[in-house]
């Protein structure tokens, strides 16, 4: 039976990876993610959970050890943020091409510099084509449901990628609120023992890493592109049998009072949470305004955003990091590429919202919908805008 | 004639027959490396699992889809074969205690290359030896960047000509001295240390015997003779690394819980310009900066001596 | 929903405080934020900790604005901050204080209700240091009603181990010892 | 072992994290072709101390039945390390062609 716990969300986090029993966990510690690692190291220290705690001197190795681990047949996990997946990055997208299904989990931050602590999008956006399924979670209560998913969808022999989970820094993981825990033996019963399709022991001897020469490049990268995009089917029915025994519903992009709605707002992460608040209060007034939230970053849900705009006028996509010089916010770009072709399609707006920390309260959705409604009929003013900044 | 150190006859007799790094890999002809990693198998024996850095022997041996290695092998990235080491260590281990694998001592043995451990795999090796795993590491040291075409590292020696830091009229070649690693990892209180090289291939063997007995970090550095970037004649590989350990520049000796002991003690030793002459990259050097290059060797060597004679193992210490 | 903003010092525990209170209303079965203000101070230095308290999923994650109520935990922050800043005048202001709650309503020009507790005597007589973090968790719950004071005995227990009784003393002393001075 | 094609054809061959389970199978490919010399032993000098056996970069050197060790030429790359080393002096490096 689902316990009902209030705890912060990180540690929440580290309970649900404990859940997962994972062989090694390796990491090394960054704000804000710091307090997942701190409390997994805990929970192995009170014997709770037989796994080795590897406390690495950096985020490389922490990412380097959690290869090794996978590489030989046990399940891993590891955690970081910002300039801690930057310092991995030379890892990360070796971990998708050697099929490695560790699962990591980003207590998200922007990137130095300068130097700041605090949330937005920034980290993960820098590592978007590495060939990782990519899931934001908007609260508590999806953290827990998504670490346990992210180790089954990882693991599937049709997968075997690596997940990153994502929870914004601060806003979800220093917060204490109420989760419904999934009980060991549901977790055991859903998530199945880990069985890797190769491990490096002599009793099966096999070498992993190798090198691939222009010869047959393009077609490993075309076989990494593939099984990530088929990773979707993999990920649907996770979901669905999550539904079936815990109740709680999840897709690739999630709709909030959309119906009959003319603007809609698109959000990724724990603003969407704070967004509907916004689109309650519109609707109160009249406008046919709806939200889109974006749970499955990659593979990208190309067909569910095109679903998700019919008889759409304008959406303004919010993205909390900005592609300097680039088309708009990493999400927008995604997004109207999707509809791209598409014979009727929304007017789209790129609005880059609370970098580093600062906060986006309820009135700023509010703005931003109107500001879509108004170029729903004059068409867009300008590429993108980082919204509400001062001097503009 | 003193070929090998403690020559034994019927050599093929003594070492395990097995090839577990097999012929049609794709490193230069009279390659030290190559052999020492050969060597270093056979030490070894089959329940390894080898952690390699990015470099020449993981390039010249799994060019996909194929495989040089009879070893379980993996390999992530330039910098981290001692962290990936660390990871297959606790996997293997959490797994065996688990009862998922079978319950048999396998050891994890990283390598690299003297760019992958002196340069830029230093703290990911710093990182494993300081948490105890039982891993034994060895580094494979040529000298220089060689898979990139024979650029300076912290290993190269002082005076050697390479493309990042080239001989010309207002340089002899690299500047700086070879950083000394063997004394890095011991004052990490790694329990075995040890020089070595393939040309004195039963001491390299049995240090890697003796290195796989240890529960917990042990390091070997292993001088890996490298014609192309030495630009010395294939056939003179052996002797190349006979001449670093009889002129001193290369001593082997063990490091065995802080006790010295000197492997290979020549009575006189042979003039470093016998060592310099027989590389292109020091062809540039005069006799003045050899004798530079002399002085320091000497130096270098007595300290290590002294070391050898002074220092006692810790066990007699505690 | 209730919003609450802790003020206190760098190492007096607010974001414990909001902690216990948010458990507290989340045993009730009630939905519970608790967070801290994600500043990198250290300790000394003046900082805010947040709830939110409702009786279903809370799901605004920007920041409190304009609470319902403000706690001080620290009687020196009084006039060196603006504690009533966005506060509502239907709200309250619960102050750790050896001084009346008039006096403090005065002190701060606040209309509404004031509520005033010496949780700082309190706090050294029955812990020996004057952390008020736990204190004041009884003088919130008496002033806002919003859990009830059993329901914030476990959080406790469970966070303070061998000194739990003494805090679980402190809190129920600040609950029974304090003032309030209604809105004008 | 089993020969495989040279590249997999298509990407749907491509094995997942382009692991290689088929371990030593650089085998098939014949270095003996980089060889400009090759060692010619001469089993009347060769006191069968393995010392070439030892010493060769390739393990492409092996023992016979009567104790005489050959070079396998498909694999040998003609550096000549085995007759530097060979001390009787049993090895000779000639030219190929």
């Amino acid at each position: 039976m689902s316990e009902r716990v209030g705890m912060e969300i990180a540690l929440a986090a580290a309970e649900t990876v404990a859940l997962c029993r994972p062989d090694v966990i390796a990491a090394y510690p960054i704000t804000p993610n710091t307090h997942i690692p701190e409390h997994l190291s805990d929970i192995v220290a009170e014997g709770r959970l037989d796994a080795d705690f590897i406390c690495v001197e950096s985020e490389h190795s922490a990412l380097s050890a959690c290869c090794g681990a996978s590489g030989a047949g046990a399940r891993a996990f590891t955690a970081t943020s910002s300039q801690g997946l930057l310092y991995m990055a030379e890892v990360v997208p070796i971990v998708s091409a050697m099929r490695l299904p560790v699962v990591m989990i980003i207590g998200n931050r922007a990137l130095s510099g300068p130097i700041n602590i605090w949330n937005d999008h920034s980290d993960i956006m820098s590592q978007r084509d590495v060939g990782w399924i990519s899931m934001f979670a908007a609260n508590g209560q999806e953290v827990v449901d998504m670490t346990v998913q992210s180790f089954k969808i990882a693991e599937h022999r049709d997968v075997m990628l690596p997940v990153n989970l994502n929870l914004d820094g601060f806003q979800l993981t220093h917060v204490v609120e109420p989760m419904l825990f999934p009980s060991q033996e549901e977790v055991d019963a859903f998530l199945p023992e880990y069985e890797p399709y190769a491990a490096v022991h002599p009793d099966n001897i096999v070498s992993m890493g190798t090198l691939a020469l222009p010869e047959i490049f393009n077609e490993v990268m075309k076989a990494k592109d593939e099984v990530l995009k088929d990773s979707k089917k993999v990920i649907l029915e996770v979901w669905k049998e999550w539904e079936e025994k815990f109740g709680r519903t999840y897709k690739p992009v999630e709709s909030y009072r959309t119906e009959g709605a003319e603007i809609l707002l698109l959000a990724i992460g724990s603003m969407a949470e704070t967004a509907e608040v916004a689109i309650d209060e519109l609707r109160d007034r009249g406008m046919p305004v709806g939200l889109l939230k974006l749970r499955l970053w990659r593979p990208f849900p190309f067909e569910e955003i095109r679903n998700a705009v019919k008889g759409v006028k304008a959406m303004a996509v919010l993205d909390r990091a900005v592609s300097f010089g680039g088309p708009g916010g990493p999400v927008f770009s995604e997004v109207r590429s999707a509809l791209y072709d598409e014979k009727v399609r929304p007017t789209i707006i790129s609005e880059i919202i609370g970098l580093g920390g600062r906060d986006v309260p309820v009135g700023d959705f509010i703005k931003i919908a109107e500001k879509a409604a108004r170029v729903a009929k004059t068409g867009p003013e300008e590429e993108y805008e980082i919204f509400g900044v001062r001097g503009s | 004639m003193n070929i090998v150190e403690n020559f034994d006859l019927y050599a093929p007799r003594l070492v395990d027959k097995e090839e577990h790094f097999s012929a049609g890999h794709r490193a230069c002809q009279g390659c030290g490396e190559a052999l020492a990693i050969r060597l270093m198998c056979k030490a070894l024996g089959k329940d390894t699992v080898i952690v390699n850095a990015t470099g020449c022997m993981e390039v010249v041996s799994t060019m996909y889809p194929t495989t040089a290695w009879n070893l379980p092998w993996i390999h992530v990235a330039f910098p981290n074969s001692a962290s990936v080491g660390a990871g297959v260590e606790a996997g293997l281990k959490v797994l065996r205690r688990k009862g998922k694998i079978a319950d048999r001592d396998v050891k994890t043995v990283a390598i690299g290359g003297d760019g992958g451990t002196f340069d830029i795999g230093l703290q990911a090796l710093s990182g494993a030896m300081e948490r105890r795993h039982d891993l034994l590491y060895v580094c494979f040291d040529n000298e220089a960047y060689m898979n990139t075409g024979i650029q300076r590292s912290g290993a190269t020696p002082f005076g050697a000509s390479t493309t990042t830091a080239p001989a010309g009229a207002d340089s002899t070649g690299k500047s700086e001295w070879k950083k000394n690693l063997a004394e890095i990892i011991a004052a990490h209180n790694v329990p075995y240390v040890a020089t070595a090289c393939h040309s004195y291939p039963f001491d390299f063997m049995n240090k890697v015997k003796k290195a796989r007995k240890i529960k917990g970090p042990s390091f070997i550095h292993c001088m890996s003779v490298c014609p192309t970037g030495w630009r010395t004649a294939s056939e003179d590989t052996i002797k190349m690394g006979r001449l670093a350990v009889e002129t001193g520049v290369f001593p082997l000796y063990e490091i065995e819980n802080g006790k010295y002991t000197m492997n290979i003690k020549p009575d006189r030793l042979r003039p470093m310009e016998d060592y310099l002459k027989l590389q292109g990259r020091f062809r540039h050097l005069t006799p003045a900066d050899i004798e530079v290059i002399q002085t320091r060797v000497n130096l270098e060597y007595n300290k290590l001596l002294n070391k050898v004679e002074n220092l006692q193992s810790w066990e007699d210490l505690s | 929903m209730i919003e609450i903003r802790w003020h206190g010092r760098g190492g007096q525990g607010a974001v414990t405080s909001v902690e216990m209170l948010a458990l507290a209303a989340i045993e009730e079965g009630q939905y519970a934020q608790g967070f801290p203000s994600f500043g990198p101070e250290r300790r000394g230095a003046p900082v805010a900790a947040f709830n939110r308290v409702d009786t279903k999923h809370i799901n605004v994650r920007s920041g409190v604005y304009d609470p319902d109520v403000v706690v001080v935990l620290d009687p020196s922050l009084v006039g060196l901050i603006n504690v009533t800043e966005g506060l509502k005048q239907s709200g309250v202001l619960v102050v750790n204080t050896s001084k009346s709650p008039e006096e403090i309503k005065e002190e701060v020009h606040f209309d509404g209700a004031v509520a005033a507790v010496d949780a700082s005597r309190i706090a050294w007589d029955e812990l020996g240091v004057p952390i008020t973090n736990t204190t004041m968790l009884g003088a919130v719950i008496k002033a806002t009603g919003l859990v009830k004071l059993q329901s914030a005995k476990s959080p406790l227990e469970h966070r303070f181990g061998r000194v739990a009784q003494k805090n679980i003393k402190a809190m129920e002393r600040a609950y029974n010892e304090l003032k309030i001075a209604t809105a004008n | 072992m089993e020969k495989a094609k040279k590249w997999p054809e298509d990407w749907q061959e491509i094995i997942p994290g382009c692991m290689v389970f088929r371990p030593g199978s650089a085998r098939e490919y014949h270095t003996g072709s980089w060889r400009a010399q090759r060692p010619v032993y001469d089993n009347s000098k060769c006191i069968k101390c393995g010392m070439c056996y030892i010493f060769c970069p390739e393990g492409c050197i092996s023992q016979d039945a009567d104790g005489y060790f050959i070079a396998d030429l498909d694999y040998c790359k003609g550096c000549g390390i085995c007759a530097h080393e060979c001390w009787p002096g049993a090895i000779t490096m000639v030219e190929e062609g």
